[in-house]
């Protein structure tokens, strides 16, 4: 066990960090789920960041990565949330379809939608819900008809966070129609503007519609924009969905910068403060290098040739959990001032812990629930036996 | 010893919960929110007609002479309907510290009596409540730094609007003018203050054990109808075990909010301690209440749609009114400290 | 709503003051559950209290009580505790089997089993669980096969208290060998010392032996011993779980008393008291608080001919979190010192709160766990589907 | 930068994991207390057969001269077998201590070499741990007040016995008598101390994580066979996601600490902090863990038959060793004073 960063692993941080001074926009951009004028921002820097070869540096470097170790991930997360560098609103796209098109995809597939996906010419919305399959995802009913090198899809997709401005969408589709459950689905890939296609944006708990419902008529893409075998998808979209629970969407830095802030925000307060309020501070703090500390573990564990299991369910159920806990102190610390919007006169650090707090109440839900989550550790980890 | 309400408290409840289910379902509410309005004239003018304005006012100021026994049900029930308009803030603390201390001053007295019939309303501000809710439409603002009173107008006592999470709860900020009333400071006033602010957490309290209650209904609804894996979701142990919890934490909120009511009512000096306790169950309470109604919704109850939102936003609100939980835990200890804790005799005895 | 005792009521408290003053024992006895010796001293003080007609207040003139109401059940339980007096070694007879009794019993039964209750004379156990049936009680195989007048009882009763030492127990018995579960059980009365009784004491975590298993070979007892009609021993259990979740076995006073226990304890500790267990001991005052507003509550409900129905399950899962909680604050106040015995020199309180939160621990469990509780609640109150 | 352990580190750890499986079972320690023992000799034996008393020992004072962070696994697996001998105590904690501070007191040092090949054990006694477990069979007795150490025989330092939950921990208090040994006070005696206490509370920790582990496992296995309802009782939801929270806790107790030991064996001035953090979730852990298993277990959970009370009774001492709730959550706020929250970099940066 060597908890020391490298001489080179230091040189890459500051590299990063110099690159970050320099480049990370003044002034924060305004939100990609609130306009389109906010969404297409966040493009120009992704644009920006891919100039730099920095839209993703695990990945190969024909793909427009840097072929670099999560170690190196992680240090860059790191000073990218320490420069206060805008949210990836490519998320869906890099973090969640980009590994899961790295292990599945054909070289040309790859060629096609990584290095678009790592500049943000072509920004990503996940379709995985539908009305009737949320927690039961293997229920879907939306189709996927072959028709000679095309497929013809139908149905009805919800919940798809980002689909309102974004340029594509990936989603789980019956290819067999007879089969049930978790049989005859697969992933394929569709542009949000293909006839056939309507997006209704769904307002969120905080008004902003960062997703939407999708409704698809018979929406002609061809069979290439398949990820996999015809089948594969169930298999498929578990690998995305450990990739969306456990080490890339929520890298620890993002935690560690809110545990300082909540940390700045206590001594701002100072004696007012309130004392018991005091140990979810400490708290905040020691839960933030817990999640960092198993996040590098776990990084460590996948260079030497790991995989990650279930490790994606008990990370995703410590991150939920420890982002409400963080946020409901904040706004115990703040007392009445705590409820007001950013619109307020005497709104706290603009009301970004109240808009926070509502972040992190959808942690538990999205990106299977923390129900399904516990259901996976109790009987992959512990060996309890289905009901 | 008899803890149960009377039949005429239980008709009060009743008749309340009759008129706003009729009138203040979230089909109301959502209409206003997107008029942007957050008071209707008619609904208040319907809680005048049942004389619920002047519910703690005494008889002879024009009000109905009743006690915080009958209040904390009303406050309850205006919680569980998350009523917009100003009925708690006026009748439950502001307007009954007013008649308090109003004296002889006829126009006072006056003022009292139209506001006991619903003629406008009135609110408090207190360093327990630097954030009031309707202030600037308020006929009558009251601030008290718990030893003195100042009163006036809206425009004269400097109001601010202060946009809350809640889109039906217009929050305002104070900056005391100078050409307001004001009061000499006295042992009286800052008893009467103290009432009230023992009021605003108990009637905080109740609201919130109102939308609790409610929170859980509407996510048990929910989970009765919302099937996943070809079951209600409210058919799994992971479901159920958790709102079955939410309902114990209820229980045992109301017990203690009755009593502290019962206790303010009389007077007693054990009322502040039970008035904390209360509150900082109720508080808890109704935090797991909404958070859990919003995991059973699932991605739905992220949604601007499902209506558990509009019950969480308000529980934010008023859970940080009234006092800190430092502050409440602080008179718990006081209650510790003086009392120990074998005390039902105490707390049930003659006060005489 | 009326919270204020009225005069009678505060003249009785005061004659049970003064009973208790002259009455209790000044020396604590030993346990019941640890020998014999203890058990019958126990026994003793059952029959000086029923001497003094406070065997069981609520319970007509004619079984040994003084038929009054529950209010004032409730102020001679605060006083019986506040006087220290010793716990009640009959408590699964007078506060289970006995209201149980009066509801379902024949004048005949009433008065062959409630006097000598009341007295002490006979002491009872409860024969509930059998290794195949706890939670899933209605699985017991027990069998009560009728022959003549007279049942001939077989089977094996587990996790039954005070059976070491009891005279007297009761059971679910099959009377109907071909009916499932809640169908065909019977209750039924049978001596501990009838031929064909085995009892087997078990040990409990603390060493105590307050449970044993009964074994049962052709127990020859009279159909004069079944309570209810044969066939409605599920309802009755049912009755009797009520009792034993809720008002009767677990009066307010106890915690109140535990609750000012640790106050002391926390003022005795004074700097020595560790800042972080503060919030804990408020909690104990609240919780015990709370505990005894919402009986008084349910037995203002009960006297004006309310029923209690599933609040038997609330107060079950509230009082077994309150006494777990409360014990671990005492344990936590006391450091080091809170994992010794009362053998240690330097034990606090003679090693009580050790021993407390050894019994909180069963809390959650017996009377039905926690579990059942909840889906009672979730089902029957809540109105949720069944599983 | 490389968060795993090394084969070396794993083969100790499999070697002395496959020698308590087979020489410390609960059937042995069953054994041990119906004799009322709490010592076994040739279990002693053996584990200074693989060296392991004297693991943090220099080699050239006859140790293995290995370091924390192959201890903190060492110690980890003595609490999952709730090893009975006082392994962690002297060679973990008391051990390195005297190794420290011996100097060049050949008498010193020749006790230091004997003990490190196990010719019997040493415990330390702090104010942090003002009861140790076997002091009365001690070799050497150490106690310090943080500034000075006191040593002797445990005749001379007073030790006193002090029956404690576990029946396999003989916890002892101490009167220092006055014939003893007495070291003067200085910077370099207070920061061994300071070091010893460290470990004590790390390894602490280490032992609370393996016996949380043990708990599970003993709570999942019953789970797996008991039936109710014509169904394994670990098949229903509120089993099962009981026992997966107690698995989720535990996976976030062990990389804070092994990054512990990993700080503590380098000296860095973090070191204490996460040493606090370990033992606060560690404390957490272990008792969610030990009261779910016992609760999973049903009436059997209560009763002397199950192993599992022997668990829960040695997280109850342990959670209890080396430092307060208090003492720990104050150095978790001394870093979050010094340091802010974003230092990964400050975490694994190269401290020279």
């Amino acid at each position: 066990m060597d908890l020391i960063y490298t001489r080179e692993q230091e040189d890459f941080r500051m590299e990063v960090r110099q690159w970050m001074q320099e480049n990370v926009p003044a002034e924060a951009l305004s939100s990609f789920d609130a306009s389109r004028e906010g969404f297409e921002a966040h493009r120009s820097w992704e644009a920006r960041l891919n100039a730099g070869r920095w839209g993703m540096v695990t990945w190969p470097e024909a793909y427009g990565g840097r072929g670099l170790d999560l170690i190196r991930w992680l240090i860059f997360e790191e000073e990218y949330i320490r420069a206060g560098a805008p949210l990836r609103v490519n998320q869906n796209g890099i973090f969640l379809l980009g590994p899961t098109l790295m292990e599945y995809g054909s070289d040309a597939q790859k060629s096609r939608f990584l290095p678009t996906m790592a500049s943000g010419e072509e920004i990503w919305a996940q379709a995985w819900s539908e009305p009737q399959a949320g927690s039961d995802l293997a229920a879907v009913r939306s189709t996927a008809r072959r028709d000679g090198d095309d497929y013809l899809l139908k149905g009805h997709k919800i919940w798809s966070s980002r689909a309102v401005y974004a340029d594509w969408a990936f989603g789980l589709f019956r290819t067999e129609p007879d089969e049930k459950r978790h049989k005859g689905l697969s992933l394929i890939f569709f542009p949000l503007d293909a006839p056939g296609v309507t997006v209704q944006p769904i307002a969120q708990i905080d008004g902003e519609t960062g997703f939407a419902e999708i409704m698809l008529d018979d929406v002609r893409v061809p069979a290439f924009n398949r990820l996999g075998e015809e089948g594969q998808g169930w298999s498929i979209c578990m690998t995305t969905a450990g990739f969306e629970r456990g080490l890339m969407l929520r890298s620890p830095a993002r935690y560690q910068m809110a545990a300082a802030r909540l940390v700045a925000l206590w001594k701002r307060l100072g004696d007012d403060a309130p004392q018991s309020a005091q140990e979810g501070v400490l708290q905040a703090v020691m839960d933030a290098d817990a999640y960092a500390l198993a996040i590098y573990r776990t990084a460590s564990k996948l260079i030497a040739g790991g995989h990650i299991g279930a490790e994606a369910s008990t990370n995703k159920i410590f991150w939920s959990t420890m982002d409400m806990r963080l946020h409901r102190t904040a706004l115990d610390l703040l007392g009445p001032l705590g409820t007001l919007t950013e619109a307020a006169p005497a709104a706290e650090d603009g009301g970004a812990w109240l808009d926070g707090y509502y972040f992190a109440l959808s942690g538990p839900i999205y990106a299977g629930s923390n129900e399904i989550q516990k259901n996976i550790i109790a009987e992959r980890v512990l060996g309890l036996p289905r009901a | 010893m008899d803890f149960r309400f009377t039949e005429e408290q239980e008709m009060i409840a009743e008749t309340l919960e009759s008129l706003l289910g009729d009138i203040c379902s979230t089909a109301h509410l959502r209409k206003m929110i997107d008029a942007g309005q957050t008071y209707e004239a008619s609904r208040w003018q319907a809680l005048a007609e049942l004389g619920l304005c002047g519910v703690l006012v005494p008889e002879d100021l024009g009000g109905l002479g009743l006690s915080e026994i009958e209040f904390v049900r009303i406050a309850e029930i205006c919680g569980a309907f998350l009523l917009p308009e100003p009925l708690v803030e006026s009748a439950g603390v502001a307007l009954p510290l007013l008649a308090q201390i109003c004296g002889t001053d006829t126009a006072l007295k006056d003022i009292v009596a139209q506001l006991a019939v619903g003629e406008g309303h009135a609110v408090l501000f207190h360093p327990a409540m630097p954030l009031a809710a309707h202030a600037d439409t308020a006929r009558f603002v009251l601030r008290s730094d718990g030893k003195r009173i100042k009163y006036g107008r809206p425009g004269e006592m400097g109001v601010q609007a202060q946009l809350a999470a809640d889109p039906l709860t217009p929050l305002f900020s104070i900056a005391v003018g100078e050409g307001c009333s004001d009061s000499l400071p006295s042992e009286q006033i800052e008893k009467a203050v103290a009432t009230a602010r023992d009021r605003g957490a108990l009637f905080a309290a109740a609201r919130m054990t109102g939308i609790a209650q409610s929170a859980l209904d509407q996510a048990v609804a929910y989970a009765r109808e919302r099937e996943q894996f070809g079951k209600p979701i409210g058919s799994y142990q992971a479901v159920k075990h958790r709102l079955a919890e939410v309902q114990v934490a209820i229980e045992f909120v109301r017990p203690v909010l009755y009593a502290a009511a019962a206790l303010v009512a009389r007077g007693d000096d054990l009322a502040r301690a039970h008035v904390a306790h209360a509150w900082l169950r109720a508080g808890e309470t109704v935090r797991l209440a909404t958070e859990r109604a919003v995991h059973v919704h699932g991605a739905m109850g992220y949604s601007w749609e499902a209506d558990i939102h509009l019950f969480l936003k308000r529980a934010l609100v008023l859970s940080r009114s009234w006092g800190s939980r430092d502050l409440h835990l602080e008179h718990v200890a006081m209650r510790t400290n003086r009392y120990g804790a074998l005390d039902a005799e105490r707390l049930f005895g003659d006060p005489r």
